[in-house]
C-alpha cells in the first residue's frame, strides 16, 4: 500500500463473506481433495491467509484408493479418479486434525459415504470436533461406485442427507452438488428447503480418454472426473442457474486459476469460491487470488466483496 | 520445497532431441540430494495445464540441471526455452537415493533418460567406492553417458556394445558384481526395473529403484500418483514417498 | 503411397461406414452449423473426400438468430449462441440444396424446431429430395428458448419425435442428443426402441462466461454452447456410456481436433463422427483427418474401419 | 481466400506494444484489397483455440504487413514470432474499400489501430485524388501515423495535436473537407465509428467504414459475426459481408 492508501481510509476493502454461521475472513476456499489435509501445501503458502480449508473426503472406513494411473491431463484440464483415497475418520480426527488447528483459518471437513447412515454417522462423529467450522457433504463423486453420485442424481436422495445430517450437527451444512444432472437448481433447492446452510457446485464432470493404440483407458477407473479451465463455463452456467432459481448461499468450484476468474463466480452469484486443480500449479494461488480481488474491489470502488455476490446485469 | 523463478543459463541439445537446461537456482542446489526432482512449468498459460516432472541430473554451485527427451507439448515448449528466459520450478521434491549406506561398489543401470539423475549421484558417491553405469537404449542414438563414469553399453539392436537390453548385459557382466559389495541403483522404465528388480533379488544385491508416474502435483496433495506397496497395504505416492524406493517396498 | 504400398494389396483399408442405409466413404462428417451449407469451406478443403456434410440446423421459416456478440473464447473451448440463424426451410429448398448437389458426398440434413408438429412439418417437405440422405434431428440446441432444449430433456417428447419423423420419411433418422442430462443413454434407448437409425452425442455444453467489469455477459444470449477440444473428455464419456447401455449406432461429436481424437471416439463406440469447431481453424481438417485415419489403420492392421467401432478394452 | 504458411520475415515494435510483422505470402498479396483481413493461427497448439483477425496493413510484391497491439494471449503470442518462423494464415477474407469510385479527396479517420488498413489503402487511392489522414489516440504515445499521409492528429489528452477525439478534430477542420467531393474511409473502435457516421451523415459524405466483431472462423461458416443491417431485417457478416460497409447498410 502506497502511503496515500493509508491515509485514505475509503480504500479499506472488506473481503469477509459468510456461510451460515461460519464467517471466512475472505471468499476463497481451497477445495477437497486438491490440499490433502493441509500439510504439504502449508509449506508454499500461507494457509491463514485463506478463508476456509475444505479436507479431503473422509469416509467412515479409509479406503486406498485406485489403482494407477489415477490421473491424465486433458485440453486445458484433467481427469482424475482418486477413488477416495483417504486415512478414514478416526485416524482423521486423531492426526489429522490436530495438525490443522495451529491455522487462523476455518477447516471445512468433507465427508463421502457409501450409503446415507454413513454420511450422518461420519457427521456425528466429527461435529464435536472444534476444529471443524462446517460440512460439506460429497454427493457427487463420480470416481467410485460407492462415492455418492447415485444420491447426487436423486433428488429424495439428497434431501434426506440433508435433513438427517443437519439433525446431527449445529454447524453448517453445505451440499456440495454433481454438475451431471439436468437440472441442478432443483437440487439446490431441496438443499434450501431441508435447511442446508449453501451448496457448493459443481463437483467434476464425468469424461475419459483412452490410448488409441491399446485401446484401453488412460485412467484405471475408466472414467474420470474433469476439472481445470476447461469446465469453467460449465461451472459458471450452473452458479447463475441456481442463482437465479433458490435462494441459497453458493459456493463456486470449477477452473478458477486466478481472482478474474473468481470475480466472475462472485457475479454470478457465487458467495465464497473454491479452487482445487490450480492449486497443483501455483500452491500459493490462493493468497494470489484473494490479494487480486482486494485490489479489484478496491478499483471498482467496492467496500464489501459480498456486494459483487450475484450482481451480474442481464 | 520451495518456488523459485529460475533464470537459464544454458540449453544445449545433447543429440537425437534429448536436452540439457541449466538454470541459476541457488535455493534449490543448495536443498537437493541425488534422485530428486521438481516440477516444472512448462507454459505461461494454461496449456499444458500440468506442470512436468524431471529428475535433477547435476547440481554445480548454484546450478541445476535437467535433462530431458522431447514427447509431447510440454517437453517441447522447454525446448524452445533460452538463456535468460525464467523457469517456474517448485522443488525440490520426493526422496532421494541412499547412497552413504554399507555397500563397496555403486552399480548404476539405466534405461533410455534414466540416465538423468545419474550425474548428480555419481559425484555424490562417497570416496573411495567403486563406480560401474550400465547403460541401455534402443540404439545407439539412444545411449547417454553424459556425466557418468565407467560406463558398459547395451543396446536393443547391437548398433553398440553388447545387443540386448540392460539387465542382460548386466547378467553378462555378473563377474564384475562379484568382487565386492554392492548396491545397484536403477532408472528407467518400468519393465526394466521390474527385471532389474528380479535381478538383485536373485542375487541378494540391495537396490533402489526410481520409479515414474503420472502426476499433477508432485508434493503430496493430489493423491495422482499411487504406486502399490509391498511391505504395506495399499500404496504410496510416487512423488511424496518416491520416486525412488527400495525394491523391497513396492511392486512394480 | 510408396510403390511397395501399391504392390501390397493388403495393405488396402476399407474406411466406408453404414448409418441406416447410408453409406459412408468414410466416417468423416462435418457437424451442424460448423460449415453453413457447405459453400464457403468447399473453397478450403474438398467435400467429396468426406463422409458426409450435415447443414446448419433448418428450421420451418427463416431465423435471423441473435444479436451480438455471439461466441467467446473459452479455455481450449468456444461458447456459441448463434440462435439457429437458417433460411428457412423453403430458402434451402430452393437456394442451398442444388449447390450442394455437386459433391460427391452425402448430405445430411440438420432440423430444428419449436413444436413436434414443426420436426415434422420440416422433414416431409425435405424428405423427397434426392440430394438429402438423411436427417439429423437437433433436440438439444442450448440456445434458442425454442431450439428444442425442452425436448431433449424430456424422454416422451424424444420418443415422440424420433416415432412421427421416422413415419413421414424412408431416410435414416438422426437424433441429436444433448449432453446436458443426467442419463444420455436413456435417451439413445428411446431413440433406439422407436426405430431411430442412429443417435449423435454430443450437441454442446451448456455454459457462460462473464464480463468482470462490466458485470454482463459476453454473449448476448447469456448462456451459449461450449465446443472444441476442453469437452471432448465429457464427449468420449458419454458415448462410452451410450455404447455399454444401448445397442444403436453412435456418432461421435466434440472436440475433435486430428485424426487421434477421432479413432479415440471410434474406440468407444462411435460408428462415425462429427467435426465442428475444428473446421473454423483448419478447414481442411477433415480430410486430413480421414487421411491419418487412413495411415493408422494401415499400421494397426486394422483392414475396416467399422472394426474399429465399440473396440475398447476395459 | 487461401490457407498458406508464410515465413515471417521481419518483425518490428512500432513503439507502445505495437509491432509490424511482415511475411512472404505471394498468394495472399496478389489477392488481396484494401480493407480485406486475415485470420491468422496465433500458435501450434490448442491453445488459444481460434485464429486472430487482422486487417492487411500493407503489401509489397509477395510480402504482406499485419499492424498489431499486444492485448492477449493471442497477439502475445505474435509478437514472441522471430524471423524465419512460420505463420498459418487464412486470407485474404471479407470485402475491402471500395477506393476508384467518385470522390475527389479521400478522408481517412483512424482511431488506435484502427490505422492498420491504412498503408495498403493509401498505395491504392487513384493518382491526382487528395489524401486528407485523421488520426486520434488517448495519448501520443497511442498515435499510429505509420504508412499515411497528409497526417492531422488528436489525442484525448491533448499530449499531442488537437484535444479532443478525432471526429471532433474533423468538425474543427471542416473546412478542409468543404474544397472538394470528399469520401470517408474510417476504421477503429465502434463509439468512434458511430460518431464519423454521424457526422458524415449529417454533411451528406460517402463513408465506408470496417468494423470489429468476435469471430471464429472468419470466412461465413460460423455466423459468429453478426452486424446488424439498417437497409434489409436481420443481420450481416462481419466477415464475409464486410469488414467495410457503406455507413447506410449497417447500424453501429
Ligand atoms: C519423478 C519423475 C522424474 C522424471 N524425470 C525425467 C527426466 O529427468 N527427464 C525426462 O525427460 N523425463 C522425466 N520424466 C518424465 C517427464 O515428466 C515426461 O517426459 C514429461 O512429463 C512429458 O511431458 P510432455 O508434455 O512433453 O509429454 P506429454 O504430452 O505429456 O506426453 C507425450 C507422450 O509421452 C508419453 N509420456 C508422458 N509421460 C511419460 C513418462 N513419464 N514416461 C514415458 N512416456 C511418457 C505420453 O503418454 C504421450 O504419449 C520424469 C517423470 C517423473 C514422474
Ligand atoms: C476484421 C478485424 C480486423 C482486425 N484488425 C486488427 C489489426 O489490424 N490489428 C490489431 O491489432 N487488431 C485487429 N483486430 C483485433 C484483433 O483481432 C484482436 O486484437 C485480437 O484478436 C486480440 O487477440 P488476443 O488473443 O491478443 O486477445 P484476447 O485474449 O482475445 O483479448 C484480450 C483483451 O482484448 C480484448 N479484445 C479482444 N479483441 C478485441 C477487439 N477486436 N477490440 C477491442 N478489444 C478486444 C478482449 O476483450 C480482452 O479484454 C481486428 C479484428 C477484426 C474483427
Ligand atoms: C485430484 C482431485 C481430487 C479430488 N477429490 C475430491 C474429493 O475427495 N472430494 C470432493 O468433494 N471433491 C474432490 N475433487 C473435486 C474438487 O474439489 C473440485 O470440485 C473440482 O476439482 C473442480 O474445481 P477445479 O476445476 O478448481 O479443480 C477432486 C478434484 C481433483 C482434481
Ligand atoms: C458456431 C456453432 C454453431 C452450431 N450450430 C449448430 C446447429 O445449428 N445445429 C446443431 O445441431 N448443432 C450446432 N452446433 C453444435 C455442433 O454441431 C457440435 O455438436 C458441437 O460444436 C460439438 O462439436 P465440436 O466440439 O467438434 O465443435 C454448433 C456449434 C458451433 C460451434
Ligand atoms: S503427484 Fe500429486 S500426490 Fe503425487
Ligand atoms: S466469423 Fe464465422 S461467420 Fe463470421
Amino acid at each position: 500500500m502506497t502511503k496515500k492508501d493509508v491515509e485514505n481510509v475509503e480504500t479499506t476493502v472488506d473481503l469477509s463473506v459468510k456461510i451460515g454461521s461460519m464467517k471466512l475472513k475472505n471468499p476463497v476456499m481451497l477445495a477437497s481433495g486438491t490440499v490433502g489435509y493441509g500439510n504439504e501445501i502449508s509449506n508454499l503458502t500461507d494457509l491463514n491467509r485463506i478463508g476456509a480449508v475444505v479436507t479431503k473426503s473422509v469416509s467412515l472406513k479409509p479406503r486406498k484408493g485406485n489403482p494407477p494411473q489415477r490421473i491424465v491431463e486433458t485440453a486445458s484440464g484433467m481427469l482424475n479418479a482418486i477413488g477416495l483415497a483417504n486415512v478414514g475418520v478416526e485416524e482423521f480426527i486423531r492426526t489429522k486434525i490436530p495438525f490443522l488447528r495451529q491455522f487462523d483459518t476455518n477447516i471445512v471437513c468433507n465427508i463421502a459415504a457409501s450409503s446415507i447412515d454413513e454420511y450422518v454417522e461420519c457427521t456425528r462423529m466429527i461435529s464435536p470436533e472444534e476444529t471443524i467450522k462446517a460440512f460439506e457433504i460429497n454427493i457427487s463423486c463420480p470416481n467410485v461406485k460407492e462415492g455418492g453420485l447415485m444420491f447426487g442424481h436423486d433428488l429424495k436422495a439428497v434431501a434426506e442427507i440433508t435433513r438427517r445430517v443437519k439433525a446431527v450437527t449445529d454447524k453448517p451444512v453445505i451440499i456440495k452438488l454433481s454438475p451431471n444432472v439436468s437440472d441442478i437448481a432443483a437440487f439446490a433447492k431441496v438443499v434450501s428447503e431441508e435447511g442446508g446452510d449453501a451448496v457448493s457446485a459443481i463437483n467434476t464432470l464425468v469424461g475419459t480418454s483412452f490410448n488409441i493404440y491399446t485401446r484401453r483407458p488412460k485412467i484405471f477407473n475408466v472414467t474420470g472426473g474433469l476439472s481445470g479451465p476447461a469446465i469453467k463455463p460449465v461451472a459458471l452456467a450452473k452458479v447463475l442457474e441456481i442463482k437465479r432459481k433458490v435462494d441459497i448461499p453458493i459456493i463456486g468450484i470449477g477452473g478458477i486459476m486466478n481472482w478474474q476468474d473468481a470475480a466472475e463466480f462472485m457475479i454470478v452469484g457465487a458467495t465464497a469460491f473454491e479452487i482445487g486443480t490450480v492449486n497443483f500449479i501455483n500452491p500459493n494461488a490462493g493468497v494470489e487470488i484473494s490479494d487480486g480481488l482486494w485490489e479489484y474491489c478496491r478499483k471498482m470502488n467496492i467496500r464489501k466483496i459480498s456486494d459483487l455476490t450475484g450482481s451480474y446485469v442481464i | 520445497m520451495i518456488i523459485v523463478n529460475a533464470e537459464v543459463s544454458e540449453i544445449v541439445e545433447l543429440g537425437n532431441s534429448i536436452f540439457l537446461i541449466k538454470v541459476h537456482a541457488p535455493k534449490i542446489a543448495r536443498e537437493s540430494t541425488p534422485g530428486q526432482f521438481c516440477n516444472i512449468k512448462v507454459s505461461e498459460s494454461n496449456f499444458p495445464l500440468l506442470r512436468r516432472p524431471f529428475s535433477i541430473c547435476e547440481v554445480k554451485g548454484d546450478f541445476v540441471s535437467f535433462m530431458f527427451n522431447v514427447l509431447g507439448e510440454g517437453t517441447r515448449n522447454l525446448a524452445h526455452k533460452k538463456v535468460g528466459d525464467a523457469l517456474d520450478i517448485l522443488g525440490p521434491l520426493g526422496n532421494g537415493f541412499k547412497f552413504d549406506d554399507d555397500y563397496e561398489t555403486a552399480v548404476f543401470v539405466a534405461g533410455g533418460l534414466g540416465a538423468a539423475p545419474f550425474p548428480f549421484l555419481t559425484g555424490k558417491i562417497p570416496e573411495g567406492r567403486k563406480l560401474l553405469s550400465f547403460i541401455g537404449g534402443r540404439s545407439e542414438k539412444d545411449l547417454i553417458t553424459y556425466g557418468m563414469k565407467n560406463t558398459l553399453l547395451s543396446t536393443d539392436d547391437g548398433t553398440k556394445g553388447f545387443k540386448g537390453n540392460v539387465v542382460e548385459l548386466l547378467e553378462a557382466k555378473k563377474e564384475l558384481l562379484d568382487e565386492s559389495k554392492i548396491k545397484v541403483f536403477a532408472c528407467g522404465p518400468t519393465p526394466m526395473l521390474r527385471a532389474v528388480k528380479e535381478f538383485c533379488l536373485k542375487y541378494g544385491y540391495n537396490c533402489e529403484v526410481s520409479t515414474e508416474c503420472a502426476m499433477a502435483c508432485g508434493f503430496g496433495i493430489c493423491q495422482g500418483c499411487p504406486i502399490q506397496a509391498e511391505d504395506k497395504e495399499g500404496y504410496y505416492l510416487v512423488c511424496k514417498d518416491g520416486p525412488v524406493f527400495n525394491i523391497n517396498k513396492v511392486v512394480l
